[in-house]
């Protein structure tokens, strides 16, 4: 990739009943780095991610203005199919996510795009459901899942794509507590750049080295998430708390 | 086969106006049982969707396309009150909010695809479920091919209507020939997708499906101890076991393509009887060449044969229930591997 | 995610049309109508007069022409048919441009145009003032039996969940690399109808199960109070009225 | 009430797809306790509580055997409404709550149907989207919020209703920080019988006394929340884990 993996800049939207969502975001995440996306609820978070790969915004008819670049890449309407297979999207909600009639379909579906076939797919379905801890559900509708099951399939849905950049719109959220370790483990072995919204703030320090705090759609703050979650009144300005009895300072983050 | 506003004459919408609120009443009444058990929400989904497949317009060859009409999947989903039902509100949604079908034409359109397409649909299908494999995965074809037949018999009626009270004068045979021709391509359409909805509701969810819900398999439960029950599955209201179905929907569907004919013979045109296969081809060929370029309800192009639209509309259910029952065959035997 | 079914066809402006109850527009709207089929079809002044009366209302509701004419397309089908009756129906022929063509073919290609069309326009009126929603409690206000508008009510909720999980579809499979263009996406959507129905369905389930586990015991609630006044039925009437007087007047003079 | 809110005696249930959730589930909640049930993902805990109020299970007409009774009423068709009213259910996925074209009407259908009316159910309505901090967002609908703030309409709706006995299948999922512990302490301050589902252990100890640990299908352990989570070998056999440098002993409970 030439340049940054991801950069957004004068971000405005707007949503088709009126309400402005986005007031001008600005942020870019170099390739490799791991960036936190912090904010309080509504405050415009999946409005930014779901930019990234074209699903709202001006690429695909929206209302709003703004450029965004995805490794150097404009997103145009010409490289949508290309920066699509690039950014990999995991979905607030997994139903949104989850369309086809059985798990095993669901996460074939994106490789298959991609032109695997045969073993090759199999291996790489079966790889994707095993990380999750799904392998043994594979043959069940998604809609018959528990609801922390299905957000684990959905996740198994975008790593079986392999992309460049992965974008998480709360990937831990009602998973049970080892799931949840599980899936850390798995990002931070992953080679890619990560942008990942969360309210789990010790989960985001343990992750990103970085974070963005976003606010009434603009971005409030950029820094060291460590530094960041030292800031009490930074926190409290935007309805972000730490947990009870957790010092950001006393653990250990990802910059070693 | 949406019916504008002043398209057919008064008596005739009046009269179906009449059939339409007799139909709907009875239906009200009829249908509080089924929906006291599933509740709107599944109807008002099954209505939806048959919006939508309303709204799917796709392509029938020849740069084309039809829609479909969904009351037979209704009445499979729901059961056949709560289907006329469903249909109905369909269409007023259509006449009042898209300006689909006109709203003096109301009665004539609940008629048309409300009604007949969900006796036509349910008959079949019961008559069918008789005939096929005592298991939940028979309703699949006896559907489909209810979905089939439900299309061009609507066809034929609105043919036959046309007859009583088309404001203006055509050759009905001719009339009948293409919309049949033409509606037998559709319901090919029909069949696909009631076949396709059908089959994943089947396997997911069959105690949704009315019509298959007499044939379920019992459920295996393990209890605290490690006791092994069998128990019934969830039944809510299940149909009654029909056993005349068969005699009456066939009944029905040739009543329909009967009276038409009595009205098309009656019509000066319409009286050359041509070779009955001969007469078939020439209506599909018509309805798929003729309208190319126009969207829907084409009339087949002038100085063709002249061919009995009766003949023709008695003709095209007869073949269309024989493709049907082949693919019942083929589909009952390959579920039979299936589950096997 | 974006264009919600939840809004229906409302144009959303303020005007008068649009502020009239709904309960109000719909007897206008079938008044309306019913005048206007029951004109016989050679009072062409009638019909322009209709005509008029529409016009006059879609630039009352404030309702962009343009809007208008895309959403007349629905009629297509009969003007289609409409223009081939005078080749394919029977009786006295009459020469037209060299053409010869069925007098009561053209008479009735005019008769179907004229009346669908003013019909079309006219529902148009009232799809782009009215909210779904607004359309329902009007439709309950005129006592459409309540199985109807509960069935009516969850189709109007379900349009959006299926146009939405439609959509949604479409961008969780083009988020994941899809490029089957317009005939891969229909080959797709035949091949998940499936599975969205069962999805669309056991979300239809699960909410009806959440309005029991808040008390419903078959009838909505009445939460909004929308009476309409007799100045508000006057004001909404006044078409239709007038369309009855034109249709009355097309009958006793003729032409 | 006469007898505990909530009794659930060997309680077993398949789904309709012929799959069993439920193996015999035993438990009680006597008035005015607050209890957490825990357990890993798929375990049957939203099965459990969707029983709680008939939406699943045999009185329903499912595939299921067991007897539950709700404030010493059997739950038997008859008694159905009655309970209903008694028992108020938040869903996991507020996109099955929500159906209201509007906030204020979504908020306004429960006391509604107990026969609410005018300025009594207004007030109602406002009282309770001001609770969980939506009383701006009355007028729009709720498919246009962010899937946090839906979640706090569907805590907003049975919160409305006043049951009697609340059950809350992870209400803290997907909410900011501030309003996670805004909601706590609206919980803890209400008067009724609580039975709440989280992966958030912490959470779990800060409301609740009393916890239930349910797995496969069966309840594993019941007891004081501060036991079962000081017991490592417990938690960790059902994929439970203690977020990292949270002691349970250090933190002061709702036992005081
Ligand atoms: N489909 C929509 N239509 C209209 N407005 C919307 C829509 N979706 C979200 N909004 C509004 O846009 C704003 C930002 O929403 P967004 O979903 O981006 O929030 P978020 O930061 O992801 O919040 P959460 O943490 O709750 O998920 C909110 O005020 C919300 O009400
Ligand atoms: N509608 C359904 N049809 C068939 N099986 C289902 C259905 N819903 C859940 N299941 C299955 O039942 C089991 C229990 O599911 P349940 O939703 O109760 O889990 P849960 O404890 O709530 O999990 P989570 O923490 O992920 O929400 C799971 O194995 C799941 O796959
Ligand atoms: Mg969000
Ligand atoms: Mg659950």
């Amino acid at each position: 990739m030439s340049g940054p993996s991801i950069q957004v800049e004068r971000l405005v939207f707007a949503y088709p009943d009126g309400r402005q969502a986005l007031f001008g975001v600005d942020f870019t995440v170099e390739p490799g780095e791991r960036v936190a996306l912090l904010g309080p609820n509504g405050a415009g978070k999946t409005t930014v991610v779901l930019h990234l790969n074209g699903i709202l915004g001006s690429v695909t008819g929206g209302t709003g203005s703004g450029r965004i670049r995805i490794g150097g890449t404009d997103l145009h309407r010409e490289h949508l199919a290309e920066i699509r297979r690039k950014v990999g999207l995991v979905f607030q909600d997994p139903d949104d996510q989850l369309f086809m009639p059985t798990v095993r379909d669901d996460v074939a579906f994106g490789p298959a795009n991609l032109g695997l076939r045969g073993s090759e797919l199999d291996d790489r379905v079966f790889e994707a459901l095993s990380e999750v801890g799904m392998q043994d559900h594979a043959d069940i509708a998604p809609h018959h899942l528990s609801f922390g099951q299905r957000r684990r399939v959905a996740v198994a849905t975008v790593l079986a794509m392999r992309p460049e950049v992965l974008v998480l719109d709360e990937p831990s959220s009602n998973l049970d507590p080892a799931s949840r370790r599980e899936l850390a483990d798995i990002l931070s072995g992953l080679d890619v750049t990560l942008l990942m919204i969360t309210h789990d703030l010790p989960y985001a320090l343990q992750l990103c080295e970085r974070s963005l705090l976003i606010d009434d759609g603009r971005i409030v703050a950029d820094g060291k998430t460590r530094d960041l979650l030292a800031d009490p009144d930074l926190l409290s300005a935007h309805r972000l708390e730490l947990p009870y009895g957790f010092d950001p300072l006393s653990v250990s983050g990802p910059e070693r | 086969m949406h019916v504008p506003d002043g398209f057919f004459d008064a008596p005739t919408s009046i009269a179906t106006g009449l059939i339409a609120a007799g139909a709907v009443g009875v239906s009200l009444q009829r249908a509080n049982r089924e929906l006291r058990e599933t509740g709107p929400a599944l109807a008002g989904l099954t209505a939806a969707f048959v919006f939508a497949v309303q709204m799917v317009n796709f392509p029938v060859g020849a740069g084309t396309s039809g829609h479909l009409l969904g009351g037979a999947l209704a009445a499979a989903l729901v059961g056949p009150w709560t289907a006329v039902l469903v249909m109905s509100t369909v269409l007023l949604v259509q006449g009042l909010l898209f300006a689909d079908g006109g709203l003096t034409a109301l009665g004539t359109n609940i008629t048309l695809m409300g009604v007949i397409t969900v006796i036509v649909g349910y008959f079949v299908t019961r008559a069918l479920l008789q005939a096929l494999p005592k298991r939940v995965g028979s309703v699949v074809p006896a559907t489909t091919i209810g979905a089939l037949v439900s299309v061009p018999v609507a066809a034929l009626a609105f043919t036959g209507l046309y007859a009583v009270g088309g404001a203006v004068e055509i050759p009905i045979g001719k009339l009948a020939t293409a919309m049949v021709g033409w509606h037998i391509l559709v319901g090919l359409g029909e069949a696909v997708i009631t076949a396709a909805v059908l089959s994943a509701v089947v396997a997911t969810r069959p105690d949704l499906v009315y019509a298959a819900r007499h044939l379920q398999k019992d459920l295996v439960l393990v209890d605290a101890d490690g006791n092994t029950s069998t128990v019934a599955p969830d039944r809510p209201i299940a149909p009654k076991p029909a056993g005349r179905s068969l005699g009456v929907g066939v009944a029905f569907t040739f009543l329909i393509a009967g009276v038409i004919s009595l009205f098309a013979s009656a019509h000066p045109d319409g009286l050359e009887f041509v070779g009955a296969k001969l007469g078939f081809e020439s209506a599909a060929k018509d309805s798929a060449v003729a309208s190319s370029p126009l969207a829907d309800y084409g009339v087949s192009g002038i100085g063709n044969t002249q061919v009995s639209g009766a003949l023709a509309g008695i003709i095209g259910v007869l073949v269309t229930i024989a493709v049907g029952l082949a693919i019942a065959k083929l589909a009952s035997i390959r579920s039979a591997a299936r589950t096997e | 995610m974006t264009a919600s079914a939840g809004d229906g066809l409302l144009v959303a402006v303020d005007s008068r049309i649009h502020r009239l109850p709904a309960q109000v527009k719909i007897v206008a709207l079938f008044l309306f109508v019913l005048a206007v089929v029951a004109t016989p079809a050679a009072v062409v002044w009638a019909f322009a007069l209709y005509a008029v009366l529409l016009v006059g209302c879609v630039v009352l509701a404030k309702l962009p022409p343009a809007t208008v004419m895309r959403r007349m397309a629905v009629e297509t089908p009969f003007i289609v048919f409409a223009l081939l009756l005078p080749f394919v129906a029977t009786g006295p022929q009459i020469e037209v441009l060299g053409l010869s063509v069925s007098e009561s073919g053209v008479f009735g290609a005019w008769n179907v145009l004229a009346k669908g069309t003013l019909g079309v326009v006219a529902a148009i009126v009232l799809s782009a003032t009215t909210a779904p929603r607004e359309l329902l409690a009007g439709l309950e206000r005129l006592r459409l039996p309540s199985t109807l508008i509960a069935i009516l009510s969850f189709m109007v909720r379900y349009l959006s969940v299926v146009s939405d999980d439609l959509h949604r579809m479409r961008i969780a499979r083009e988020s994941r690399g899809y490029t089957g263009g317009r005939a891969g996406h229909l080959k797709a959507v035949a091949a998940g109808v499936g599975a969205l129905f069962v999805r669309s369905f056991e979300r239809g389930e699960r909410v009806h199960l959440a309005m029991q586990a808040r008390g419903y015991t078959g009838r909505m609630p009445q939460l909004t109070h929308s009476g309409a006044t007799r100045n508000q039925w006057l004001e909404g009437l006044a078409i239709s009225l007038t369309a009855f007087a034109i249709a009355v007047a097309a009958r006793v003079v003729g032409l």
